[in-house]
């Protein structure tokens, strides 16, 4: 059953793109077939998504591959394939579930764009490239789908390409991925030179993720004294990943793509795509892992590659964290909650391994998506407003959204027991702090919870509570207040909100089922595993740091409701320099403007510089010597050859009237020649020979 | 006997001159066949006594006869006034006399010439024939073919085509 | 019998044998020479007497009788006359040329005569190519008559000398390739080995004459009708053409010069008419056996006379030739039949071994027939009414 | 019979006048005849040093003069041809004035 089901998981990716293909085509009267199209593809390659998951999840050890001959060049031959195996699996399933919830959505949220056809077909051809990313074998394939899905990410950005913002956001998430996926290009070159193959695994174990490469890796290369190659790969490939999940030095695009519609940014800059460096670093984990010393009683290694990984993600979470406090647009906050928690799965990743960090991508891609659809619902309701300051006491006109927001909320900065954001967030605190190289991100990250359940909760307080402060004199003369959104789009929000609670249960480390099964071992039951020492003190940090949050954030914006949207900001008032540099968002963007942007300015001036005067100056000379070697050869030609040429003619013309002078048609003068000649033949004859 | 030769070698050269010096070119035909007479007798003189009179039956009888007759034709018999300008003739007669002084100054300072005459035996008209139609018949039928051919293309060029147009441009 | 043949040539040695003998060669050419421009003279007066009287038999009227018995002596008058006449050389006339003309009219067929066998080893020149020197000699008589037509000065003369020479050299060749075939056939070129191989006799009694062989009679033929055109004699006489442009060539001579070129005339008759019986009628041999015991020399003056009676018989009934019709006759129907006549030879030589019952007389009529049919087909090409071009008048402009 | 050295220098005399004729005269005809001088002398020479030569059998010198007479009749036949037709076409036989064959 399993190996058909391998054989099967081609479609995942394929049936999507055949719709995306087929609403390309369709025209935009027949808009409900586009959405119909590409709800069902989805939905199909959902359904083999998570059967196929479901088979995995009986045999997590298994790894089914299946590769095909792509490309014959010379005597290489390209491999690509894909693969089922836990890892594989488990993101298909969340990714199309996800992504079919979605779809949903969209289905009522954009019912009244007049581009709906062409947003279905971006979003169904977004579902394949991820599904194709995710189940790739070869690191070939999953860059070709890593590029799609930037592709498609700058399409639906850029949705309403009519504002000149969404445009520029389009544009700006686009290279500041491409930075990164330089470092990815660059890292697979390297790993094909080495190992001479992109494919992943393959039955001959030639793989480059498989142990001969691997060793190869670790010894040889130029650089094997001071950095083996496999971490200097590694970090190439992590600088992908950063571009993708927006690390620090990469992360400006990802509150920028706001500007796309709310489900755009729920499916891709919440769940899936942000996902998926976390997803590479997971896929590609055995390269990090090359030369590692085994260490420490958790089993984490730590190699030079995974520090890294580890430090960065502390500190983008921390980053993040504290600029989320002071966002007015909700879907800014969230955007910034984001980074901060692919901070934390790079954390847990770099610290705890790759169950650590993978599971806590699902259980976010749930809340978070949960979240954006809520702001996308509150978003509608308030009429097209999105800050956070001219909205107020919506709790009270859109019940089921402020239910399930809250939901999402609590899971987000995790309240304990309950919630699948706490048991997730848990356990990468608990790999931070078994941390053998330092301390530090333990207590970055713990700050980043208090922070997390701090914004959060300024955000709710903000958003749901308090009186309801609509614009003055809103120009559209609408009923003033809000208006719960349909059940198209209430429907979805409630499925997302039962998964982030549900989801919790399968990673307590009671029953660490999910890690487990992400590592390909077979989970058992364990309770005393709970109540050991060292887990309950991680625990209990993280339980006291959410209170404090919470409590922190209730004292300053619940206890008096903000009453108009002109007053500042209650945080404002008691530390203005802060909150205002926060609020720029520390200037990253500006130093961005200052530092890269203006020495690519200078550079491109430099450049056209060398181009116009040296090069057009070279060429120009070029052109004039040539030129100028044109007109010398016309001067010798005319005067030279031409002249002597008619010189030599006139000679021989007047020559040749002296010769034919000689042949005068008269007959005595021939024979008198003849008689002279043979007069003279005769005397040489005689006097000759004696 | 011995004063035939000379008699006839003056005859002989007369004629030429003549033929080659008259006004009249029929005086200078005729003076012409004197020479060519003369010629035939040399032949009898020294032995070839059928040459002789193929020389006479070809050249008297035929061309002789052909060369008047085509003065006659082309009405320059009268050898009107077209005396010879001085300065080509001098010319002509100086290469001649050149020619001729180069072949003589052959013929008298090369001494082997002056051995007597072998005694040679009649040549049989029997052995001539046997020789033409023996070793020497591809040369007969060559002769034959070059005459047949002459004939045939003195006819064509002198054929008077009605359709030429004779006045010259 | 011998004796009487061999009388003059016992005369000729007697005579030389009176000379010293450093002289004896020249005496002995004077001797032939003389015998034979003595002899032919005399046949020119008889002949002379013997054509006017026979034409004018012929023409029913009764010829000269005035002057000597039956007109004998008529020559000698005629000679008489063209001595006593003044010698007139028109004045424009080209005297050179004009008084050599008759000259060299006659003197070359008075050498044609020497080479001719008289009678048995009484022949003046024998040349190994004797045939060679006669034909030789007949062209050079054609520069006489042009000779004499050009130097007078007069179109006539001019006109009538240029038709000479263009029948004379039109049927030269004929005339040459009708004698060839006898030396074809003897495969020699002296006149006397030609007499010696038709002596004997068939059966004893015919003689080996060329005429009885079928390519000797079609040479025979054509040799005649050739040899008369030669001799500018009657069917053939356009150069005279008494009628229409006056002796032609011989118009402005007179007296003694006029009287040679008759000399010339009639010694080139003696010379063809010689020479015809010489290839043809076995020179100087009898036609029978029996008849043998007369004289050789008898028989080949007596064979002549017989020719010059047939000149005279000609000249006197057949009508004269137009100038096309003359050469259209000597290149359509003589060359053609003396060429078929050639092979005619050729098939007879190679026939000779044909002695079986019938063999002879089968090559005879091969050999006739071979001769006959070309004979039919060419005459009828002569004889065809030519196609008369559509005569164009044109009104003078 | 002469020796031979008076035969050889009569035929070169031959040929002197024969060649002068030829260049000076500027009739067509008189330079055929010359032409035909010059020939007869060749056959002069041909025959005289067939006499001399001491192998009595040859005959090569008659056969080769026999030859050449032959070759200088069918000469002389174009040749006048050509006057005939040079005639027709310029009106006179001054070999000067057919001068169209020049450079």
């Amino acid at each position: 059953m399993i190996e058909k089901l391998a054989s099967l998981l081609v479609l995942v990716p394929v049936l999507p793109l055949l719709a995306a293909a087929a609403i390309a085509v369709t025209k935009r009267p027949h808009r409900q077939r586009a959405s119909t199209l590409a709800i069902g593809a989805m939905g199909l390659s959902c359904l083999i998504a998570v059967s196929a998951f479901l088979a995995i999840a009986g045999a997590p050890e298994e790894r089914l591959v299946r590769n095909f001959d792509w490309l014959h060049i010379g005597n290489t031959t390209i491999q690509l394939g894909w693969m089922l195996d836990p890892l594989s699996a488990a993101m298909a399933a969340m990714v199309s579930f996800v992504g079919l919830l979605i779809f949903i959505f969209s289905k009522g949220y954009m019912a009244h764009d007049e581009n709906y056809t062409r947003f279905f077909g971006f979003l169904a051809l977004f579902g394949a490239a991820m599904l194709g990313l995710v189940i790739a074998n070869s690191l070939l394939l999953l860059f070709i789908c890593w590029e799609l899905v930037g592709l498609a990410s700058y399409l639906l950005i850029g949705f309403w390409f009519h504002k000149p913002e969404a445009a520029a956001a389009a544009k700006k998430a686009f290279i500041t991925t491409r930075v990164g996926d330089m470092g990815l290009l660059l890292g697979m070159v390297w790993l094909h030179a080495a190992t001479g193959t992109l494919t992943f695994y393959t039955e001959g174990g030639e793989g480059c993720l498989q142990a001969g490469a691997l060793d190869s890796l670790g010894a040889a290369g130029l650089t094997a004294r001071l950095i083996a190659p496999a971490t200097l790969i590694a970090l190439l490939l992590f600088c992908g990943a950063a571009g993708k999940s927006g690390q620090v030095p990469l992360h400006v695009w990802l509150p920028d793509a706001m500007e796309g519609p709310t489900p755009v940014s729920a499916l891709i800059h919440a769940a899936t795509m942000v996902a998926a460096g976390v997803f590479l670093m997971a896929r590609v984990f055995p390269l990090l892992e090359v030369g590692a010393a085994m260490h420490g009683e958790s089993h984490s290694v730590v190699t030079p590659a995974l520090t890294v990984i580890t430090w960065v993600g502390a500190f983008t979470a921390l980053f993040a964290a504290f600029i989320a406090v002071a966002q007015n647009d909700i879907k800014r906050i969230l955007a910034y909650s984001t980074v901060s928690q692919l901070g934390y799965m790079f954390l847990g990743l770099g610290a705890g391994g790759v169950a650590v960090g993978m599971f806590h991508l699902l259980t976010h891609a749930f809340f978070k998506a949960l979240l954006f659809l809520g702001a996308g619902s509150v978003i509608h309701g308030c009429h097209e407003e999105q800050d956070i300051r001219y909205m107020g006491g919506v709790r009270r006109w859109m019940p089921v959204t402020f239910a399930t927001y809250a939901v999402g909320m609590m899971a987000l900065s995790g309240v304990p027991l309950f919630f699948s954001g706490f048991w997730s967030k848990d356990e990468i605190l608990h790999a931070a702090h078994g941390w053998p190289v330092s301390h530090i991100p333990f207590l970055m990250g713990s700050l980043g919870a208090v922070l997390t359940a701090f914004y959060m909760t300024r955000q709710v307080c903000y958003v749901f509570f308090g009186p309801q402060r609509s614009r003055e004199g809103a120009d559209h003369g609408k009923a003033a207040h809000p208006h719960e959104s349909p059940r198209v789009m209430t429907m979805p929000l409630v499925i997302l909100a039962t998964f982030a609670v549900g989801l919790g249960i399968f990673g307590t480390p009671a029953w660490p089922w999910a890690q487990s099964f992400l590592e390909g071992e077979h989970a058992h039951l364990a309770f005393g595993h709970l109540f050991s020492g060292e887990v309950l003190a991680v625990m209990g940090t993280s339980l006291v740091c959410v209170a404090f949050g919470i409590g922190a954030g209730w004292w300053f914006y619940g206890r008096q409701p903000i009453s108009s949207a002109a007053r500042p900001d209650a945080l404002e008032e008691r530390f203005t320099p802060v909150f205002v540099a926060l609020k720029n968002r520390l200037y990253v963007d500006e130093l961005y403007e200052a530092t890269v942007i203006r020495f690519n300015a200078l550079a491109a001036r430099f450049f056209d510089v060398v181009d116009r005067w040296i090069l057009g100056g070279a060429v120009a000379v070029i052109g004039y010597l040539v030129v100028g070697f044109a007109w010398i050869g016309r001067f010798l030609e005319d005067h030279g050859v031409n002249a002597g040429f008619d010189l030599g003619c006139r000679g021989i013309r007047r020559g040749a009237g002296a010769g034919a002078a000689l042949q005068d048609g008269r007959v005595h003068n021939y024979l008198r020649a003849l008689g002279i000649g043979f007069a003279t033949l005769l005397l040489l004859m005689t006097w000759g020979c004696h | 006997m011995g004063f035939v030769f000379p008699l006839i070698a003056t005859l002989t050269v007369l004629g030429a001159v003549g033929a080659m010096s008259f006004r009249k070119s029929i005086h200078a035909a005729l003076s012409l066949v004197v020479a060519l007479l003369g010629i035939a007798v040399t032949y009898l003189g020294l032995g070839a006594e059928f040459i002789a009179l193929v020389q006479v039956l070809v050249y008297v009888g035929a061309v002789a006869i052909l060369v008047v007759f085509v003065m006659q034709l082309t009405r320059s018999e009268g050898g009107q006034g077209e005396g010879m300008a001085v300065r080509p003739a001098a010319l002509g007669v100086g290469t001649a006399g050149l020619v001729c002084g180069g072949l003589i100054s052959c013929v008298v300072l090369l001494p082997d010439f002056r051995t007597p005459w072998p005694e040679k035996a009649d040549v049989g008209l029997a052995r001539l024939g046997e020789a033409l139609t023996g070793d020497y018949v591809v040369a007969l039928e060559g002769i034959g073919l070059l005459l047949t051919v002459a004939i045939i293309g003195a006819v064509l060029i002198a054929l008077k085509r009605p359709n030429k147009e004779e006045t010259p441009e | 019998m011998n004796a009487l043949d061999q009388l003059f040539v016992s005369l000729k040695q007697w005579l030389v044998g009176l000379f010293p003998t450093s002289l004896q060669l020249g005496v002995s050419v004077f001797v032939s020479a003389a015998a034979i421009v003595g002899v032919y003279a005399g046949l020119f007066a008889i002949t002379t007497w013997l054509e006017r009287k026979g034409l004018a038999r012929l023409q029913n009227r009764m010829g000269p009788n005035r002057v000597g018995p039956f007109g004998l002596l008529q020559p000698m008058a005629d000679g008489i006359k063209a001595l006593i006449k003044e010698d007139i050389i028109p004045q424009r006339a080209d005297r050179l040329v004009h008084t050599l003309a008759p000259i060299v009219a006659v003197v070359p067929a008075i050498l044609a005569l020497a080479v001719i066998p008289v009678g048995q080893n009484m022949v003046a020149v024998d040349l190994a190519a004797g045939m060679v020197f006669f034909f030789a000699m007949g062209g050079v008589k054609e520069i006489g008559v042009f000779m004499a037509g050009w130097g007078s000065r007069n179109t006539y003369s001019l006109l009538g000398s240029m038709r000479g020479i263009a029948q004379m050299i039109s049927y030269e060749m004929p005339l040459v390739l009708s004698a060839l075939v006898v030396v074809m056939a003897v495969g020699s070129l002296s006149l006397v080995d030609i007499v010696n191989a038709q002596a004997g006799y068939h059966a004893g009694i015919l003689a080996r004459w060329n005429v009885f062989t079928p390519w000797g009679l079609g040479g025979f033929l054509l040799f005649m009708v050739a040899a008369t055109a030669e001799s500018n004699r009657t069917p053939f006489d356009l150069p005279e053409g008494e009628s229409e442009i006056i002796a032609g060539h011989m118009l402005e001579y007179s007296g003694f010069k006029y009287a040679l070129f008759f000399l010339g005339e009639y010694m080139g008759l003696f010379a063809v008419s010689g020479l015809a019986i010489t290839l043809f009628l076995g020179g100087w041999h009898a036609p029978f056996s029996f008849l043998a015991w007369i004289p050789s020399w008898m028989w080949f003056f007596g064979k002549l006379v017989c020719f010059i009676a047939l000149f005279i018989w000609l000249r006197g009934t057949l009508p004269r030739l137009r100038a096309d019709q003359l050469m259209e006759f000597a290149y359509k129907f003589m060359v053609p039949m003396v060429l078929v006549n050639l092979v005619a030879v050729a098939l007879w030589h190679f026939t000779a071994g044909w002695t079986f019952l019938g063999g002879g007389l089968l090559r005879w009529v091969l050999c006739a027939a071979l001769l006959f049919l070309p004979f039919l087909g060419l005459a009828r090409l002569v004889s065809k009414r030519p196609h008369r071009i559509q005569r164009v008048y044109r009104f003078a402009e | 019979m002469a020796p031979l050295h008076q035969y050889l220098l009569l035929s070169a005399l031959l040929f002197g006048i024969g060649l002068a004729g030829v260049l000076t005269r500027r009739n067509g005809l008189i330079t055929l005849m010359g032409i035909e001088l010059m020939l007869n002398a060749a056959n002069l020479n041909f025959i005289a040093f067939w006499r001399h030569s001491p192998n009595p059998e040859a005959i090569e010198g008659v056969l080769l003069t026999m030859f050449a007479i032959g070759v200088a009749a069918a000469e002389v036949a174009v040749g006048l041809a050509l006057v005939i037709a040079i005639y027709r076409r310029y009106r006179s036989v001054n070999l000067d004035e057919v001068d169209q064959l020049k450079g």
